[in-house]
């Protein structure tokens, strides 16, 4: 039992880190970037072609699928994205949807339309298992990592938003966008940052989702449905919403999967349709917020 | 104020908001007559436009009740106190901008005479509508430009649209909120024009900063402070009134 | 005196609501000026205009020198506004010291100055923006301006809504800031006996337009005049 | 009018574009249909890569008539697959239609073969059903039936009693835990659990916890090839080799376009499939070495050899029919036809036109530092287990 | 003053262009039979869009699951030909009618909440539809699709025939009819309120309109001609699978709409005819690659904007 709680901890931290960047774009600028799962794959498919090809560490991987999608996030934003943010919000999923078409066509042709797959080091091939009978909790060394990664970086995040200064100018952005101005942050610039690391932490959530999900031209597709359930319910206001909405997810569809395997696929969207009648605005709604 | 031999059409009894913790509306009670021409003034956050929000259904009142012509109607939603004759119209305009002035009305009154769940005949098929529709379009100095789309309207014709819908729909009782705010000069007088110009038989609510209008308009007046109500009283009585003057000058007695 | 601020024939409202139309007025060097005039009149949209939130039509803005009405909004803060909004708006998911923190720069205003000026600030510090009464959110409002060490303090209805005792006490402080520091200011206010006593200048606005100037000694000398131009009279 | 100029272009160029083929009129079509997009992509990659290759050994001119070969991409919606089958048969003409990814796809263009006296040559889809759907369909890929029937055989003889079955929910899924189930309990093994995961399923976790947690000898898999790295990386992870529950599984886990990359763990893992790149006879080496080289080093999996196989099968009967194009005479051409394909000696029979093939049981080894599928057993001439009954 | 009733209905006006192109739009199964098929595929896929259409662009409802009431128009209309009778216009009849059932139940669920809590909500809504078509195997053969929708012949006497003539006219006519209806219906009172609470809910309710009612009835109606379209597909392919559910069906159908642009009835029937025929000649040239191409061309709609892009003639429309 806790051994399920436990995979689907580790299964929702990695819907976390692959989702916080969307629902960061999408409360922060109103923009609805379909797209986000196109990032996620770029970071996945810079892992896979540094570990095949130049045989780069899986732990380098890591922070180098982070940069290049944060950089590519810049050059999108810079040059594409900001002409869309004063368009309706129709003409922005048409546009981030014409983007995921492209990248996975692009990535069928550069890398062929087959799984990718990679080799992790041996330190995070093992199990540990602690506890008997029904108590006992096998735990997956690449999951514990996960975790572990994905924890820190929650916690890293809720850091820089909580005590940087940074942070404060982000959430004051957020909080009220001309007053922020008004009193002198550049809340463009501040955006576009946010932007940039939105994406590259989806380029790291494609990077460590290899191992699990897999890794293929049609991924940011594949899972779009899954990072705006996480946006949906978690709500768009903070870091706690997404990550809360995903752990719950993660672990609904872990658990559901085991106690209830013909039910499987239910379960996540039923789930969904009853938080968001509950709370049409997801879990975290800010208060008094639009 | 003379509410003995008249018809009271509209009274609201001890109405009370909060927010949380907050009083937005604190026990206020209002009447209007028939005919009435009321004007409610206050400073900014006296929640004037949370008493026009708990009339009209729009905000739900934590206490005190809503009686229009004679029945409770605190807990009917909005369009139905709209069918029961309280119209308003908005301090900033909530038109629907896709249309033109022209459809807007023909769409409002087919609304009012119950045509609304009409799909086979097309708008613009019914006779006592058009006609009506040409009368306020003349009455609104709209005619010109029917056939514009609302969001290309000047700033102007869109405050008077906003009047023209809400007396499509034949209100009893029409609470105006702000009518002249932010309309420029040149196209002031058009619209001071139709206010002072509505029907006799409606009565009117009318909360106003320009003190031309007010005192144009209004027969009496209802002072709002922090939610609650200061003095009601004519014009005059409310020109004189000290606690008044302290309110909006500024004395000592003002924050006290 | 060195002239601070001058606007030249200010045209600007929001959307396609034109609310000033045609503004004009300065402020010198040190000086403080009562913006007055009813509700709805633009005094408001003046205050957003000059800290770049309102839609610019026409006109000119320029303080000391510098051309402001082209300039990007979050760099007139560098430039010397600052900004305290009519409703306050408190960075509401900020503490009271990141409210400060986030926005401030270099020079003689830290935040320990102004938690100096407000020891309820002080005291407070670790509370979210929302967690504050009324009047701490508008010393809050006061203190966040002046950590942008600005030339000029705009200051818009601070005292609105707040009990008496906590506007005994900022206008304490307001004079302060303006009096004995020398900061030049323009506060809008509906009452106008309170803030004409701590003013160099008085102007009123009405539709959009200044329909009077003068010192505010000569208008609060004038209570006929006043209640004409601010009071529940026609 | 504008509109309808535009119309009226935009119609006359796709008309254009639909008929640039009917040009040579007197070629041989064959319209292959595949995912050429989306998540089944690669089983279209795989198939058109060993369909050119076929051709391209084996000329483009078969008795006397030029053989044309017409790729659609259905993006695996069946609707849309049926449609382009029709369009194929009605304005190209085509001679015979092949390829099918997934069954529902096959199933929904199967009554139009009927209607249009079509041979469907099925290179992909493995549901037993779809040879019973139309007197038209060959198949020349395998059965779940088939392969499952066999791994359930082996299980039996080599000491492994109680199985939990884990397959994907859909047609070829149901199928091989039927025909596994059936086979294995019937030789008195002991099925200790059913498990059916989603088709889209991002995390097998739960599914092989509850393996786990029953501890039985051996679990039996079948996902299709895109997912089966997944499950096999999880399986390993999860520690399950080393409690001592076996992988036994259809060769589409062990997918030779994938099986390189899974590293060391896929070590050992025994499946039971037609196919393997490894098969070691002449024709399979030369058949891999070809494919590999016109195709930038992608291995050749099971879809590839079905998919040059179902080319060999339309060419010889092409050949028997001394080039005429009748679809009947066609299909009876294929009924029986027995030749040597790289995945060894393979027969379509005459009655189900069905494949007839040998299923061999595999383990996972290195050779040459890659990863492959050794053969060690065979099953010779297993026919559809689906319709032997 | 130009009369306010010619004014009004200058728009529910038949305008020259509109004839000419539903003439030849008729005509097309005959004048390029070669291609009734694709012209089948397109109508369908045209009648589907205008359904989202009524409440995308006439209500401003936002929604990702259409294929929800697609799919289950399908399902309803094979499984009546299978065990009730083959008439194609019985079972459409039925297949709208069930459709209609299921929009009226699940329009509870989108009155309340943002656009994204609707886009999410119609969505499960069709992915949990898909994962029943599969479950119930035994109603709608699971995965493998249904098989054995056996259809009579149109009218009791044109039978559908394998160039998809009689398929395409079929499509055509009923799309035609349902066209008629649909813009009857947007132009009456009762679409005026409809866009009336598109373009601002809070004066819709200020003026008597019962804002919650009105989503719901054209939310239904919208699923019923939806469900026709579905049913049209099920009974001119004689097949239906879990597939007709799928994410990508409510995905595409959005994006078709969103081509052709909202709110004005041809939008939907542009955006079907441009996409489908982009998609069928892309892809009968680079079948592996066709979606670069498409995804190129809606950047470039989105940047060069939809009005310059597709129609230079959009002065005659509703605007």
């Amino acid at each position: 039992m806790l051994t399920i709680l436990f995979d689907g901890i580790a299964y929702g931290m990695l819907l976390f880190v692959l989702a916080v960047g969307l629902s960061v774009t999408m409360g922060l600028m109103n923009f609805i970037n379909l797209a986000h799962g196109a990032f996620a794959m770029t970071g996945g498919y810079v892992t896979v072609l540094l570990m095949q090809r130049m045989d780069v560490p899986f732990l380098l991987c890591l922070p180098a699928a982070f940069i290049s999608t944060a950089v590519l996030g810049v050059i999108f934003e810079r040059t594409l994205y900001r002409h869309m943010y004063h368009r309706s919000h129709l003409d922005q999923v048409l546009f981030s949807i014409g983007l995921t078409f492209m990248s996975v066509a692009s990535m069928t042709y550069a890398m062929s339309s087959s799984q990718q797959i990679i080799q992790l080091p041996e330190w995070l091939k093992g199990r540990t298992e602690i506890g008997e009978g029904t108590w006992v909790l096998g735990m997956g060394h690449y999951r514990i990592f996960l975790i572990v990664i994905c924890a820190l970086l929650a916690w890293g995040l809720q850091a820089i938003l909580t005590h940087s200064r940074f942070g404060s100018r982000l959430r004051a952005s957020v909080d009220d966008q001309r007053v922020a101005a008004g009193l002198g942050i550049n809340v463009n610039g501040i955006f576009m940052i946010t932007f940039a690391a939105g994406s590259g932490l989806a380029g790291l959530g494609g990077a460590l989702g290899i191992e699990v999900l897999g890794l293929d031209p049609s991924f940011p597709l594949k899972y779009l449905i899954y990072f705006l359930i996480v946006v949906a319910v978690g709500g768009t206001s903070s870091i706690t919403g997404p990550l809360f909405a995903a752990l719950l997810l993660g672990i609904a569809d872990v658990a559901g999967k085991y106690y209830i395997p013909q039910m499987g696929a239910f379960i996540v969207y039923t789930l969904m349709i009853v938080i968001l009648l509950w709370r049409p605005h997801g879990l975290f709604e800010r208060k008094g917020g639009k | 104020m003379n509410t003995t031999d008249q018809e009271i059409v509209l009274s609201a009894q001890g109405l009370v908001k909060r927010f949380g913790g907050i009083t937005a509306t604190g026990n206020v009670s209002l009447s209007l007559c028939k005919g009435a021409r009321h004007a409610l003034i206050g400073p900014n956050g006296a929640g004037k436009t949370t008493l026009i929000n708990l009339l009209t259904g729009v905000l739900q009142p934590t206490e005190g009740s809503i009686f229009l012509n004679g029945q409770d109607i605190t807990r009917l939603p909005p369009h139905q106190r709209v069918h029961r004759g309280m119209v308003r119209t908005f301090q900033i305009n909530q038109l629907f901008d896709t249309l033109t002035p022209l459809q807007t009305l023909a769409l409002t009154l087919s609304q009012h005479y119950r045509h609304g769940m009409r799909w086979w005949k097309a708008l613009g098929n019914n006779h006592r509508i058009n006609e009506r529709c040409e009368e306020l379009l003349e009455q609104f100095h709209l005619a010109e430009v029917m056939n514009q789309q609302t969001r290309h309207l000047a700033y102007g014709k869109r405050r008077l649209l906003e009047i023209a819908i809400a007396l499509a729909c034949e209100p009893r009782v029409l609470l105006l909120d702000e009518p002249v705010a932010g309309v420029p000069a040149g196209e002031r007088e058009e619209l001071l024009a139709t206010v002072t110009a509505l029907p006799e038989e409606v009565s009117v609510l009318l909360i106003e900063h320009d003190m031309d209008l007010v005192f144009n308009f209004a027969k009496c007046m209802t002072v709002l402070v922090n939610g609650t109500v200061l003095t009601e009283g004519d014009p005059d009585a409310i020109a004189k009134n000290e606690q008044v003057k302290a309110v909006y000058l500024g004395t000592e007695a003002a924050h006290g | 005196m060195a002239e601070l601020l001058r606007v030249e024939n200010l045209q600007a409202g929001y959307g396609e609501a034109v609310v000033l139309n045609g503004v004009t007025v300065s402020v010198e060097q040190g000086q403080t000026l009562a913006l007055l005039g009813r509700n709805g009149t633009g005094k408001t949209t003046f205050m957003n205009t000059l800290a770049g939130a309102t839609q610019y039509v026409s006109g000119s803005i320029q303080l000391g020198g510098v051309v402001l009405h082209k300039m990007p909004q979050h760099q007139r803060a560098a430039a010397g506004i600052g900004w305290v909004p009519q409703e306050r708006n408190i960075f509401k998911s900020l503490t009271v010291h990141e409210n400060l923190t986030a926005v401030a720069r270099h020079g003689k205003w830290t935040t320990e100055s102004v938690y100096q000026m407000f020891p309820r600030l002080a005291e407070r510090k670790t509370n979210l923006g929302t967690q504050l009464s009324g009047g701490e959110q508008q010393m809050l409002a006061v203190g966040r301006a002046l950590v942008l060490n600005p030339k000029l303090l705009l200051l818009d209805e601070p005292l609105e809504g707040l009990a008496p005792i906590i506007v005994q006490e900022l206008l304490q402080a307001i004079r302060r800031i303006t009096r004995e520091e020398g900061l030049s200011a323009i506060i809008v206010e509906q009452h106008p006996q309170t803030i004409l006593k701590i003013s160099d200048t008085a102007a009123v606005l009405d539709r959009g337009c200044v329909v009077h100037t003068s010192t505010a000694q000569t208008l609060m000398e004038q209570p006929e005049l006043l209640n004409k131009l601010l009071g529940v009279a026609r | 009018m504008k509109t309808c100029n535009i119309l009226r272009l935009a119609a006359l160029t796709s008309s254009l574009i639909f008929s640039a083929g009917a040009i040579a009129a007197d070629s041989f079509k064959i319209g292959l249909i595949l995912p050429m997009t989306g998540q089944q992509a690669s089983t279209g990659r795989q198939e058109e890569a060993a369909a050119r290759l076929y051709m391209a050994q084996h000329g483009d001119t078969v008795a006397g008539r030029k053989i044309e070969l017409i790729v659609k991409d259905d993006t695996t919606v069946p609707d849309m697959t049926k449609r382009l089958a029709q369009e194929l048969i009605v304005n190209d003409k085509v001679n015979v239609i092949a390829g099918f990814g997934i069954t529902p796809s096959a199933m929904a263009t199967a009554p139009l073969a009927t209607q249009s006296k079509t041979p469907m040559v099925v290179t992909a889809a493995a549901t037993s059903s779809i040879t019973e759907a139309s007197p038209y369909v060959v198949r020349t890929s395998f059965t779940l039936a088939q392969a499952s029937v066999s791994v359930a055989n082996w299980a039996g003889k080599n000491k492994i009693s109680k199985v939990i079955t884990l397959v994907s929910d859909y047609g070829p899924g149901k199928d091989a835990e039927k025909y596994f189930s059936q086979t294995f309990t019937a030789n008195g093994g002991q099925i200790v659990e059913s498990l059916r995961v989603p088709l889209m399923n991002p995390d097998f976790a739960p599914f092989l916890q509850k393996v786990r947690d029953a501890k039985p000898d051996a679990l039996f898999v079948f996902v299709p090839s895109g997912s089966g790295a997944s499950l096999m990386k999880q399986f390993i992870e999860r520690g399950m080799d080393k409690a001592g529950i076996k992988l036994i599984a259809t060769g589409d886990v062990t997918d030779d376009d994938q099986l390189n990359g899974m590293g060391d763990g896929a070590l050992g893992v025994v499946t039971g499939h037609h196919y393997s790149a490894a098969h070691p006879s002449k024709m399979n080496k030369d058949f891999v070495k070809a494919f590999e080289k016109a195709n930038n080093g992608m291995r050749p999996n099971f879809m590839a050899v079905a998919a040059y196989d179902g080319m060999h099968v339309i060419y010889e009967a092409l050949k028997a029919t001394k080039g005429e194009g009748d679809g009947d005479a066609l299909v009876t051409a294929m009924k029986g036809m027995k030749f040597e394909s790289p995945r060894g000696p393979i027969s379509i029979d005459p009655d189900t036109r069905d494949i007839v093939q040998n299923i061999y049981m595999r383990k996972v080894e290195k050779q040459h530092g890659q990863l492959y599928n050794i053969e060690f057993d065979v099953l010779k001439d297993v026919k559809d287990p689906g319709k032997t009954k | 003053m130009e009369s306010a009733s010619l004014s009004l209905q200058a728009h529910s006006r038949w305008k020259h262009l509109e004839t000419v192109f539903w003439l030849f739009a008729l005509l097309s199964p005959w004048l390029l039979a070669k291609h009734a098929l694709i012209i089948n595929e397109i109508v369908i896929v045209a009648l589907f869009a205008l359904s989202l259409d009524l409440i995308l662009g006439y209500t401003g409802i936002v929604s990702l699951g259409h294929a929800a009431f697609f799919g289950f128009g399908a399902y309803s209309a094979a499984l009546f030909a299978i065990h009730v009778m083959p008439d194609p216009l019985l079972g459409l009849l039925f297949g709208a009618g069930i459709s209609l059932l299921l929009g009226a139940l699940c329009s509870v669920l989108i009155l309340r909440g943002s656009d994204l809590t609707r886009l999410m909500v119609t969505l499960a809504v069709a992915l949990i539809l898909k994962e029943l078509s599969n479950k119930l195997s035994w109603l709608t053969g699971g995965t493998d699709g249904l098989q054995g929708v056996m259809m009579g012949p149109v009218l009791g006497k044109f039978d559908f025939d394998i160039r998809g003539i009689t398929a395409a006219w079929y499509s055509l006519a009923v799309t035609f009819l349902l066209f008629l209806l649909i813009r009857r219906l947007v132009h009456s009172p009762f679409g005026a309120t409809l866009t009336a609470i598109r373009d601002n809910r809070l004066r819709a309710m200020a003026i008597g309109i019962p804002v919650s009612t009105r989503i719901a009835v054209i939310y239904s109606i919208s699923a019923a001609i939806a469900g026709a379209a579905g049913a049209l597909l099920a009974q001119t392919s004689s097949f239906a699978s879990p597939d007709v559910f799928a994410f990508d069906r409510s995905a595409d159908i959005l994006l078709i709409l969103v081509i052709g642009g909202t709110g004005w009835l041809y939008g939907g029937i542009i955006g079907a005819i441009v996409f489908k025929l982009l998609q069928d000649v892309i892809s009968s040239i680079t079948p592996e690659y066709w979606t670069f191409w498409i995804g190129a061309f809606l950047i470039a709609l989105v940047i060069v904007g939809r009005e310059r892009f597709l129609y230079p003639w959009k002065w005659f429309a509703k605007r």
